[in-house]
């Protein structure tokens, strides 16, 4: 087991700045805000941006079906800046979780249908894993009936499945692939408004079944979106770190900026100190899902586990540190707190992580 | 008439006003003027301003006789500013004429009050506030912006502080102002909070005129006004105990009942450590109320007050996290005006969005924390660079 | 159920003043540790002044057998006091653990061999309850066995034996009162050095058996002192929090005193905070022991889960605001961290407390 | 010849050393000597004093060659003091007759050194120190008392920090000096702390003789060439990378391990915690490793200080109320001088009280969080009121 590589590469960084530019030109914290209120949450033109133009969601799909055969080092450093600006762009629902599903079914079995899908996402197309957004990739999934390739269900709480034109729907052993107008998407109202869910109902919906372990690629898909998120986790609480450091610099009270009180000094030093933790653990995980490591599922719980408490604490920090104007519905930093929230509770809490981490290193039993 | 001094003699005029004005036949706004002008409004208040200049504890004898007769009370959550912070600092610094005037209505909730004191510039550092007065004749003009009012569009009058005198530092110019809120030049706007709702409002003040003689206290007195009314806001807690789970501990462990299926040894054994500190939080309430039947009020009411929003948000933090999928959910987005504020209401999303407030509001956790190492640890406090330097000189 | 009376009556300030004046004259800090680490850690003059003269051991003993007849919120009183000074005496293991065993048998059943052990321990003489320190109410105790009335066993750290006439020892479903002569007591080396412990022998030790259930009074002695320990670990916060509120007065580094130092202020408020609460878990159970309260044990749980920890808290933080100064010898700061660690332990670790109390108030299963 | 800047330069270097002086067959000493003539003590250093004035990065090679020849080191781990604070100093600011009568012996291990800054009255206020020195003809006579001295009983020399001048601003009235241990005036105390051990001393210095040509830097400037020694403490990382569960988490979870009958949920959930974020913080190591070796450090150093001093405190402190009963013991009190200092070592007792130092030895974790406030994220620093005094003048 050789050291994971825990910096970011050139490429990474060049990758950085380009998605960090498009967002802040088209998806500042005002911009988020009044458009995810609106009629149409998700920001499909700057979604089509960065799928294409900057080339998001074809990073780790493989060169011979269209995409640019990178890695999930680079789609975490995609996550990480969409958490900086809690962007309402279906990346984890369709360029993680969809596209990760369909990669290992490839790897287990050949299957044209399965490499379309591939070649139909990095061109641009969106799709949506039919599972709870809560979904844990160690706990049940859920019951959706076939009957024959006739799909039968309803699954709550679905991430980005509103933008989707294809769903990907775990039945059984096998996962099926389902146009969006064959089944009813029913938008729901979500806590975190940056990242619209949506129930989704079939009835005796026409699937296409995909060759391979349906299950074991949706949790396969789980795993590597669990591993993904703590990079957007990162984002987030970096976000939510520079911005209330900014605001005590510039705000007085008693005369002095609020910044130069040693107490808030310290605790956004502990903050600091969590962060850089949670970040060299979200750099392991990305690494570790981009080299298949052996050690993939304990480097991924592990940052799970970390990520999403340290992302809810830097966004309870924020808002605490920016008081009343940070209970504001004006100020942005709402969005980060709610993005925060739901993230922790996202593809497994940290309870459900640990738990089975415990069990992987030899805590358990 | 001396003052009375024992339960028996108030439950004797108790009795009294049932007799003269039974609750069930008399109209609620004669039932409350009787009960003022029977000095059972308030009984610590003065003979003629609704009290008898008896001991507070007594109140609790008079409110318990009353509700057990079915008796119409004064709705004490929706006049709370009144009752809570106007009253105590118009008994201790009005003119008679402010007294007779303004104690009565705002007893009986005729007249709604408001409290117009923080600034979008001036939070924790209420003296640093900007809003300006300028004498006019018999009048004040007044121009300035306000925040975090809760009741301003429901409310008759306002308590205010304005500055005065921004020449000299900033806790010798101020004055403290009793508002018309039908004044013109006073624009009401809501403000809409995180929850999505609006319990608060922005109040902008252009040339709202005052006369002097709704000004209490002297001018530049302000702040030793202002101190009044926040100490009143501080000291007040609940007079009946809560029972055990009462509460947001109540709230969530009643979710966690209703879940028996996600229950994980992790996820109880935090829930139980929030628990004992839910209940040691409510003993120590218990024990604030002995202290204040005994005369003896500790400061104890501090440190309930941080430890109230510490296991508010951490409760409602944990009932969001353990609902997982349902906890992904939100009720309701669309801005509302709600009555009364619930903590409790709604649910785990709202519960945890409103929560962060109560660490925020009525004095912040950071601001708390000073005063308890200040007043009761008795530690030295921080050097001070605003102390001395005119208000207009400050640093902003 | 009505509310607990939860303050300190004029009596208990009396015997507070009582207990900290003798205190403070014979066990001041540095007397402490040039007495624990010598050849008889125990102080059994001040305890003999401290149990006789002021009363301590007979406070809950009832009048008809020798004692006072006042009750737990009077010793919860004196564990307080003797938590602030960490006084080397075998209050706990003596006036608290065996007597509470006593008491309770007594209530069972009458037995004048119990009534002549009640009044040897209000005239002063010294027992101990013969199981480890660690023993929880609700949790497994010693296997001691009884073959007709010869005691066989061997208990292991066993709070206050070294300086006891009288073992109490549980065996089977008994009781047993040994002379402490017939038995093996060898002193270990104990982490809090205050609180001397003792691995106890017996090979056919001749025991008396005490009409009663033995099992019983134990696990309600045991109970009791968890109830009492509270009171203790309250005052060994508070010393910890006065001390270094002192210190920090003083101390001047930066040109400033230490204690006008915000981020430290913050931690001092806390800590005053979380005793606040502390002190009144501790003396709700002192209370309901006192009333034999029907939620004697969930207010007993509560103090213990709550207190335990908060005594370590302050000890940990007046040791790291101590600096240097707290990591040495002869500040007398380790002899209350010593003792909170150990307290933590001792009659259940709060994790025990905590399953319990949550089968007790309905959240688990 | 030019400074080698690749790992095969060195290694063909190593080559020949090991060819000219067989670790086998050569004496301790004489192996070390060469190893210093022929600048493989330190690379990085000039040619001359050990080194090649090679990239630092390469050192690491050398180790490694060396290692698996089997040839001895300078047990650096004894003369980490040297090594890590001394010689970088000496390095900075020595004159050429210091640098080559200090660095050599320093190096191979003949002279051990210790470090006199800090003070009973001077703890995280390095600055405030009162151990004066005052000038007599070509000597500085030197008293005052310092603390925390690790190896002073053991030490050779010592860098020492005293005040020259007491009427000006304390940052500017220090000066540093290189003190022989041996001197008179030089009284070592073992310092007992409270795991019962005595790693550390006492230093009285009572009219100790410096010659003035053991003066490192100008007079006045002590503070400033203390800077350079106080950072080469704070960047002191290990070199090699720690196995998962290397250090505390290890231990904790050997006795974890070792009792499944003491297993609870509760209890496997905070270890599973602690496990994680003790991983985390071995990745952040692993992260800053590699930023060093792209010549990239970044100041992470300082969190993972923190989060060790944390961390290790946590675990140990699981650790003993895991062990319930056993926990409640401890190995032995007796006083005794450790050679060498293993926080792990002993048992869950000692490695608790031990674990206590980590937030206060090498800078506090309420100095770290200053520094990481201002430096790292630029907040503004509070009033200062200790700039601009004369040292004599300051409240103490």
């Amino acid at each position: 087991m050789s050291d994971p590589d825990l910096l970011y590469s050139d490429v990474e960084v060049d990758l950085r700045a380009s998605v960090r530019a498009l967002l802040a030109d088209r998806a500042d914290p005002a911009a988020v805000l009044a458009r995810v209120v609106g009629e149409r949450p998700l920001d499909l033109d700057l979604w089509r941006t960065l799928a294409v133009d900057v080339g998001a969601a074809s990073l780790p799909v493989p060169e011979d079906v269209g995409g640019q055969g990178a890695g999930f080092r680079e789609v975490a450093v995609v996550a990480e800046e969409l958490g900086r600006a809690v962007a309402p762009v279906p990346f984890l629902g369709s360029a993680v979780l969809a596209t990760a599903a369909l990669l290992h079914l490839r790897d287990q079995q050949d299957d044209p249908r399965t490499a379309a899908l591939l070649t139909r996402l990095a061109e641009g197309a969106t799709a949506a894993l039919v599972v709870p957004l809560s979904a844990f990739h160690d706990g049940p999934l859920p019951a959706v009936a076939a009957d024959g390739d006739a799909l039968t269900g309803s699954v709550r709480s679905v991430a980005d499945a509103g933008a989707a034109e294809v769903l990907l729907v775990p039945a059984g052993d096998a996962l099926y692939a389902v146009e969006a107008s064959d089944a009813v998407v029913r938008p729901v109202v979500p806590l975190d408004l940056t990242r619209p869910l949506s129930d989704v109902e079939l009835s005796a919906a026409p699937g296409v079944r995909l060759a391979g372990s349906g299950a074991a690629a949706t949790r396969a898909a789980l795993l590597a979106g669990a591993g993904i998120l703590a990079s957007e986790q990162v984002g987030v609480a970096e976000w939510c770190l520079d911005t209330t450091v900014a605001y005590l610099k510039e705000r007085y009270q008693f005369g002095r900026p609020l910044g130069s009180f040693q107490a808030l000094k310290h605790r956004l030093a502990d903050l600091w100190q969590e962060i850089a933790l949670a970040r060299a653990a979200a750099r392991a995980a990305a690494d570790a899902l981009a080299t298949g490591a052996e050690d993939l599922e304990v480097l991924v719980l592990t940052a799970q586990a970390l990520c999403a408490g340290v992302a809810v604490h830097a966004a309870e920090e924020a808002v605490q540190l920016h008081g009343g104007i940070g209970m504001t519905w004006e100020h942005p930093v709402h969005l980060f707190l709610k993005r925060a929230k739901a993230d922790e509770i996202a593809l497994g809490a940290p309870g459900a992580h640990r738990t089975r981490l415990a069990a992987l290193v030899g805590l358990a039993g | 008439m001396s003052a009375p001094t024992t339960p028996g003699q108030v439950r004797d005029l108790v009795a009294d006003l049932l007799r003269e004005h039974d609750p069930a036949t008399t109209d609620r706004r004669a039932f409350l003027e009787a009960r003022w002008a029977a000095g059972l409004a308030w009984v610590n208040f003065p003979v003629g301003l609704g009290g008898l200049g008896a001991p507070r504890a007594l109140q609790a004898v008079v409110d318990e006789e009353l509700a057990e007769a079915g008796a119409p009370d004064n709705n004490p959550r929706r006049i709370g500013i009144g009752l809570g912070m106007a009253a105590p600092t118009i008994l201790a610094f009005g003119t008679d004429e402010q007294k007779q005037r303004f104690l009565r209505p705002l007893w009986t909730g005729e007249e709604v009050w408001c409290q117009l004191f923080s600034e979008p510039g001036a939070g924790s550092d209420l003296a640093a506030l900007g809003t300006r007065a300028r004498r006019d004749g018999d009048d004040w003009v007044v121009t300035g912006q306000k925040v975090w009012t809760s009741t301003a569009h429901t409310a008759r009058w306002a308590i205010l502080v304005a500055r005065t005198d921004p020449d000299v530092p900033k806790h010798r110019g101020m004055t403290y102002f009793l508002c018309d809120m039908t004044d013109p030049g006073v624009e009401v706007r809501p403000l809409r909070q995180i929850t999505g709702e609006a319990e608060f409002n922005e109040v902008f003040l252009t040339d709202a005129r005052i006369p002097d003689a709704h000004r209490l206290g002297a001018v530049g007195d302000g702040w030793k006004v202002a101190q009044t009314t926040l100490m009143n806001e501080r000291v007040a807690i609940g007079s009946r105990a809560v029972p055990r789970e009462g509460g947001m501990i109540g709230v969530v462990a009643d979710t966690w009942r209703a879940h028996p299926e996600r229950h994980t040894a992790e996820a109880r054994d935090r829930l139980t450590r929030l628990w004992v500190e839910s209940e040691a939080l409510r003993l120590a309430g218990i024990r604030l109320r002995q202290q204040l039947a005994h005369g003896a009020p500790g400061p104890e009411g501090s440190a309930m007050k941080l430890a109230f929003a510490r296991l508010s948000q951490a409760l409602s933090g944990f009932e969001v996290e353990f609902l997982a999928e349902d906890g992904l959910r939100y009720g309701d987005w669309t801005m509302v005006r709600p009555e009364l504020v619930d903590f409790l209401g709604r649910d785990a999303g709202y519960r945890y969005l409103r929560a962060k407030g109560n660490s925020i509001e009525g004095g912040t956790s950071e601001v708390l924390r000073n005063i308890i190492a200040e007043r009761v640890l008795g530690l030295p406090s921080e050097p001070r660079v605003d102390k001395d330097l005119p208000w207009k000189d400050l640093p902003r």
